[in-house]
């Protein structure tokens, strides 16, 4: 007790070895598909995967500060992914002939990226954040697609007179040469692959000391005070809207982020990738793995990206037995009987152990 | 006189929606929860119909009978096996596993009824009634007429029958309800089957009036359903049929008047508007929070 | 709350683990010779003799929204797989990958084909995905030729100025600037058909999209009047009342829609309903209407289409495939089924000519197959004469049928 | 105006003048007047149903008023957000208790200090020199809190894992930690026991020493509010009853009837 004045154990023990956990398990696991990427073990299947998976767990991480740690249901993640994306592939296309060099470019890209996702989040969240529970995730889900309408329909080119932007086809020509950057539905095609795996990984990590040095601060606890109770977070004097905007503009520049790493990873990317499925399934990965729970997120994205794959062999019935793995994992872990069981099975085989 | 047939074909398209939004609304009412997996209920009573009408060549009463019963067991089935486990779950994994359910309810009549649509076969009269210049098919009318019935039966349901003023004392407070020896479990097992059977009604005039059948097709109007059900204020009844006609006329005005490419950006355009002038929608109950 | 979802994490992953358990050993079961290939588990033709097969891979979306087309892919090309190793002689493998229509999913299940040791590909099903994979295909040096991937992207790298091909991913269908030009100069050439065009096409879908545009581009030279453009997209794929109310307004006596059999299935329905009867000009996608379940053909009847393939033509070769087909999986195969069974006989013509073996690397099967198409030419379903060129580009001449009395009648050029 | 007490050579920290609001068109509390000055304890009591956490919401600015008007620190509220009222100088507790549940009791404190501490989001995420002094002065002093509402064994708990009165304490703490001027008290001691009544009423005078702050305390425990208040004002249907030291109010004919019923 004595030494609670000192500064750092002010997040006690249990804070700290959550935090410990989740950059120790971001590296180990990077060390370890490093080597066996070295070795050449590892396969096409899964180094596929690898730069998705940590773009989903970017995301994720994100989205779970908006919904674990600021209370509020986000069912349009997916856009704002969305809006990095096509914001990293213009930028990474603008810069291709000045950078050649692919790792400052894709840097550079996946920060716009986040600005851009940022300011989309702030101008949605004006409206949105006034609205409450099932409400609020109605209208982000709204935003989320008009979002894909605009990019469904946006024309960007770049040629030997500059940029060109239009949101009507037939006003659009590019002098012979041009590149486009996004045609519309078609969306970008022929897009340089420049993201990696260690990028990536450094974007994890990235995202989570993002989220957690602003959870373990002054604003921190005010976002997860206004989630708890609102009108007594008010009457400390802690402005509700600002902060929830905070959680919100944060998680939408994540997902910009981790949209710029993904539409950097692929030659192509159409706007329908970033439906309301996609914002259903980054939502899946963030209460699978606990809400507020940043180790949690990063293992069940990964767990819920390979589950399918190695379903494959089950062919047509792989999405199937995927929807019932996920309405079982639903049942069991929300059952207190089974729950209570499977804990004192864990604590009799720990005394057991020791 | 264009204006009037796509008022009317509006009005057809909005009955739809809101015979489905029905069903959200009030399964939100009163198990509090977005059952995302309605709008696979619809598929499957309009593979049902389909079938019956086809391969058992039924006549078109007792097919729409044999959807509104598989469809009323199927929602009964899926929330005592799914949802009710998780009463007191948090909502949010009630959601997740309504989207698994939907995820098992699509794949799994993918693999029985393989992914090729099926054409439903036009079993209500096809033709069409000219007013003015504009002509409008019996379908439509018979759409809207069914949505109108659909909506006074409900009402009159919920106000002036035993179960239904227990229905409204469950989504008031359920506790309370308990404690008045209201069996909770019941009213909601009856509000998902009332909710799945209005959903075999809307999948059979979905399916007359686009007549193609596939795993994926409950998904769309599910969603677009769900938004009128907001649009009028999630949980209220009257707040469901007037979202899910205005929805209807909107979606198909913006086709008409501005543009086919944005309609979709327009319907949730409007949406955010009114949410953000009525928070809870038109006919939605103000949340009072007593400090 | 913490330990709540501690639990369940142990949870989801020990279910995983099963499941990938599972996996593994299924794999290992069912092609005991293939060596562990990380849980992709072949979805293998039987045959009695194992290791002389030249293995093929392919993707398409066999679940979700777009799985009819990448179903039919994989039936039809199982018949084919099945046909040429019954002639004995060269023998094929065929494994078909899901990707869901969803470049992500393509990209894994290129890794997963890959793992799997694939020598030659049917590439993906769709274009989209095709766009994704094809640069791969061309830095591996694996052959693939795309039954139905009929996007300019899918073969060119750089595919607004149509430069830099990839040079060994071919393509089995036209590409789609090919059927927009042709479907123009066929209604500009025929008078009798209409003055008065108007379109409806799917814009967020590829192929549509890319027939629309050069079908324009194409009526502007030839003074084709289009007096109404409508489009739709996946979330507005049911109500059509409004653009053909348009298109009527208009006084549009051609309604050309360069979509798929589905939505225009639901176009005529509703265009019926409305009393509107204009000349319907359909292109390869609307093959496979007259095979739906449950359509009144009644409706489709006086429907025109430019395709390669009609499933009711007479020769030996449609009628085999199609009660084959039929047989098999119990519906007729469609315009997709068609291209991909041509695809492995044009494998199996080229690797017979150039003498290619199951021992040989996929890079040198790439050259010689490349070698081979690029020179020879091919007949079978989907047209006669095909040739390919050095792009990977088709070219075979769409043929205008007509709907009449229910079947598909040639029109006389 | 009603400045007739012995108090009157300062200026009241808190003045409310003719306070009135109507819900719909009930008139929930109307015509009410009351200073409460520097250093002071001053009970509001009166009857379920009087309107005494109404008049705290409309302190606080939960509530627009109607009429009237409430100045703080001499200066007219009006317009103020509750945020804003806070940050002027206002701090409350609850009724029905409003702990952040899913926050340790220290964290609870420390939110307290929002604005009193500030550093912006952009510190916190680069965790510049500043963070880190701010946190270090942060916890320090909200140790010091929880250490006068004897809290401190519990700082490492759930708040909503605490026993009843240590969460009626920890509120009065997070209240602190805002640095007011003027304490709210929405019945601190109920649900509490004699004993713990008792130790509270200690607190509460040892606060008020302490920080040189004021208390207003809606009570319905009449030990408590007669042994620590200085001035009570008893309202009834939302109107002023009776204002005056307890000994005035515990003989006021008035309130005995308005407590007792007729």
């Amino acid at each position: 007790m004595k030494e609670k004045s000192s500064v750092f154990s002010r997040f006690g023990d249990k804070k700290n070895r959550g935090r410990l956990m989740s950059f120790a398990l971001v590296i180990i696991a990077y060390i370890a598909v490093e080597v066996l990427l070295k070795t050449g073990s590892l396969g096409s299947m899964f180094s596929s995967l690898l730069v998705p998976i940590t773009c989903y767990v970017v995301a994720a991480i994100g989205l779970n500060l908006n919904v674990g740690i600021s209370g509020e249901l986000n069912l349009g993640q997916a856009g704002f992914m969305s809006v990095g994306a096509f914001c990293g592939i213009c930028v990474s296309g603008i810069l291709a002939n000045s950078i050649s060099a692919g790792i400052p470019r894709l840097i550079i890209a996946i920060f716009c990226g986040a600005i851009l996702a940022a300011v989309f989040g702030f101008l949605i969240g004006i409206p949105v954040l006034k609205l409450q529970g099932d409400y609020l995730a109605i209208v982000t889900l709204a935003f989320g697609q008009i979002i894909k309408s605009i990019f469904m329909n946006a024309y960007i080119g770049i040629d030997t007179e500059g940029l060109h932007f239009s949101f009507v086809e037939s006003n659009f020509k590019l002098q012979p040469g041009g590149k486009m950057l996004l045609n519309g539905p078609m969306g970008a095609t022929g897009t340089q692959k420049i993201a990696n795996f260690t990028v990536g990984t450094v974007l994890v990590i990235v995202a989570l000391l993002v989220v957690y040095n602003l959870m373990f601060s002054r604003s921190g606890r005010a976002i997860m005070a206004a989630r708890d109770n609102r009108i007594a977070a008010e009457s400390v004097g802690i402005p509700i809207s600002r902060t929830k905007m905070l959680a919100f503009v944060t998680s939408a520049a994540l997902a910009g982020a981790a949209g710029a790493l993904y539409g950097l990873n692929y030659s192509t990317l159409v706007p329908n990738k970033f439906d309301f499925n996609t914002s259903i399934l980054i939502l899946v990965y963030v209460v699978l793995g606990g809400l507020g729970n940043m180790t949690g997120t990063i293992i069940s994205t990964v767990v819920l990206i390979l589950l399918p794959e190695l379903l494959r062999s089950l062919q047509d019935y792989r999405m199937l037995i995927y929807a019932v793995v996920l309405i079982l994992i639903m049942l069991v872990t929300n059952n207190e009987w089974l729950m209570t069981k499977w804990k004192s099975l864990f604590s009799g085989k720990a005394k057991g152990g020791a | 006189m264009q204006f009037l047939s796509y008022l009317i074909n509006g009005l057809g398209l909005g009955s739809v929606y809101a015979i489905i939004a029905l069903g959200y609304t009030m399964v939100y009412g009163i198990a509090k929860m977005l059952n995302f997996a309605h709008g696979d209920i619809i598929m499957i009573g309009a593979y049902i119909a389909f079938f019956a009408l086809t391969k058992f060549a039924l006549p078109f009463p007792l097919a729409v009978l044999a959807a509104i019963a598989v469809c009323t067991m199927l929602g009964v089935l899926i929330e005592r096996l799914a949802y009710k486990p998780l009463r007191q779950a948090p909502s949010l994994a009630v959601l997740i596993t309504a989207i698994g359910v939907s995820y098992f309810l699509q794949n799994g009549a993918q693999i029985l009824w393989s992914s090729s649509s099926k054409v439903f076969p036009s079993a209500i009269s096809t033709g069409s009634i000219s007013l003015g210049s504009a002509s409008v098919s019996y379908l439509t009318l018979i759409t809207i007429a069914t949505c109108i019935v659909v909506m006074i039966c409900l009402t009159l349901f919920i106000n002036r029958t035993k179960t239904g003023s227990a229905m409204r004392a469950c989504s008031e407070d359920k506790g309370a309800s308990m404690l008045m020896g209201i069996n909770v479990n019941m009213i909601i097992s009856i509000t998902f089957a009332i909710g799945s059977g209005l959903a075999a009604i809307a999948s059979v005039l979905l399916a007359s009036t686009y007549p193609s059948v596939y795993p994926t097709m409950g998904s769309m109007p599910g969603i677009k359903a769900f938004t009128a059900a907001v649009f009028g204020g999630i949980g209220s009844i009257p707040g469901a049929f007037i979202g899910g006609l205005l929805l209807g006329i909107i979606e198909i005005f913006a086709k008409a008047y501005i543009s086919t490419q944005l309609s979709d950006a327009i319907v949730f355009g409007v949406l955010i508007v009114i949410l953000l002038i009525k928070p809870t929608g038109l006919l939605g109950k103000k949340i009072n929070v007593k400090v | 709350m913490k330990k709540m979802f501690k639990t369940s994490l142990a949870v989801a992953m020990s279910v995983c683990m099963a499941a990938a358990l599972t996996a593994c050993g299924g794999s290992g079961s069912a092609s005991s010779s293939a060596p562990a290939d990380s849980g992709a588990a072949a979805e293998t033709t039987e045959s009695a003799d194992t290791g002389a097969k030249i293995k093929i891979g392919g993707s398409g979306p066999l679940t979700g929204p777009a799985a009819v087309y990448g179903q039919a892919v994989k039936n039809a090309a199982e018949i084919a797989v099945e046909e040429v190793n019954a002639k004995g002689g060269l023998q094929f493998e065929l494994n078909m990958q899901d990707d869901a229509h969803d470049p992500e999913k393509a990209v894994t299940a290129y890794g997963v084909l890959k793992d799997w040791g694939m020598q030659a590909s049917l590439a993906t099903v769709t274009s989209a995905p095709g766009a994704a994979v094809s640069p791969s295909y061309a830095e591996d040096k694996i052959f693939a030729i795309t039954p139905s991937g009929s996007s300019t992207s899918v073969i060119f790298a750089d595919p607004d100025n149509l430069s830099g091909a990839f040079g060994n991913v071919f393509q089995m269908c036209f590409t789609d600037p090919n059927q927009g030009t042709a479907s123009a100069d066929y209604i500009s050439g025929h008078a009798d058909l209409g003055s008065k065009v108007a379109i409806i096409y799917k814009n967020d879908d590829n192929y549509s999209k890319g027939i629309h545009d050069t079908f324009v581009a194409e009526a502007g030279a030839k003074n084709l009047a289009i007096v109404y453009e409508g489009t739709f997209d996946d979330s507005n794929a049911q109500d059509f009342t409004v653009q053909l109310g348009k298109a009527q307004e208009a006084g549009a006596d051609i309604l050309f829609l360069p979509i798929y059999y589905d939505p225009a299935s639901l176009i005529l329905t509703q265009a019926n309903g409305m009393g509107y009867k204009p000349t319907f000009f359909g292109v390869d996608g609307m093959d496979g209407i007259l095979g739906l379940e449950g359509f009144d053909t009644s409706l489709a009847e006086g429907v025109y289409l430019l395709t390669p393939f009609s499933a009711d033509a007479t020769d030996e070769l449609t009628v085999n495939f199609v009660n084959k087909y039929k047989e098999k999986f119990g519906e007729v195969p469609n315009q997709f089924a068609a291209d991909a069974y041509d695809c492995i006989y044009a494998i199996a013509q080229a690797c017979e000519a150039a003498g290619v073996t199951a021992d040989m690397s996929s890079a040198d099967i790439c050259a010689k197959l490349v070698e081979q198409f690029t020179s020879m030419t091919f007949s079978g379903l989907t047209g006669s004469e095909m040739t390919w060129n050095a792009n990977g580009e088709v070219t075979k001449s769409p043929k205008a049928v007509v709907i009449q009395n229910g079947v598909y009648v040639g029109v006389e050029e | 105006m009603a400045d007739n007490t012995d108090k009157n050579m300062k200026a009241p920290v808190l003045d409310v003048q003719d306070l009135g609001i109507d819900f719909g068109g009930l008139t929930a509390v109307n015509d009410l007047n009351m200073q409460v000055y520097d250093g002071e304890i001053v009970g509001l009591i009166g009857p379920n149903g009087a309107g005494k956490t109404t008049v705290f919401n409309l302190l606080t600015k939960v509530y627009k008023p109607t009429r009237g008007k409430i100045y703080f620190d001499g200066k007219d509220t009006a317009g103020k957000s509750v945020v804003d009222i806070n940050k002027a100088g206002i701090a409350r507790t609850f009724q029905n208790i409003r702990l952040f549940g899913n926050l340790t009791v220290l964290d609870n404190v420390k939110t307290g200090f929002h604005n009193v501490i500030p550093y912006s989001p952009i510190t916190a995420i680069l965790r510049l020199p500043k963070y880190f002094a701010s946190e270090k002065e942060i916890n320090e002093k909200a140790m010091d809190l929880l250490k006068i509402m004897e809290l401190d064994k519990y700082a490492d708990y759930k708040a909503s894992n605490l026993p009843y009165g240590a969460q009626r304490r920890l509120e009065i703490a997070r209240a602190l930690a805002t640095n007011p001027k003027l304490l709210l008290l929405d019945e601190p001691a109920a649900g509490m026991n004699p004993q713990e009544t008792a130790e509270l009423m200690d607190m509460i005078r040892f606060v008020r020493d302490h920080f040189k702050i004021a208390v207003l305390l809606i009570e319905h425990d009449m030990k408590l509010v007669m042994g620590i208040c200085e001035r009570i004002t008893v309202l009834n249907y939302g109107m002023m009853l009776a204002q005056g030291t307890p000994e005035e109010i515990q003989s006021n004919p008035e309130v005995i009837k308005a407590y007792l019923g007729d």
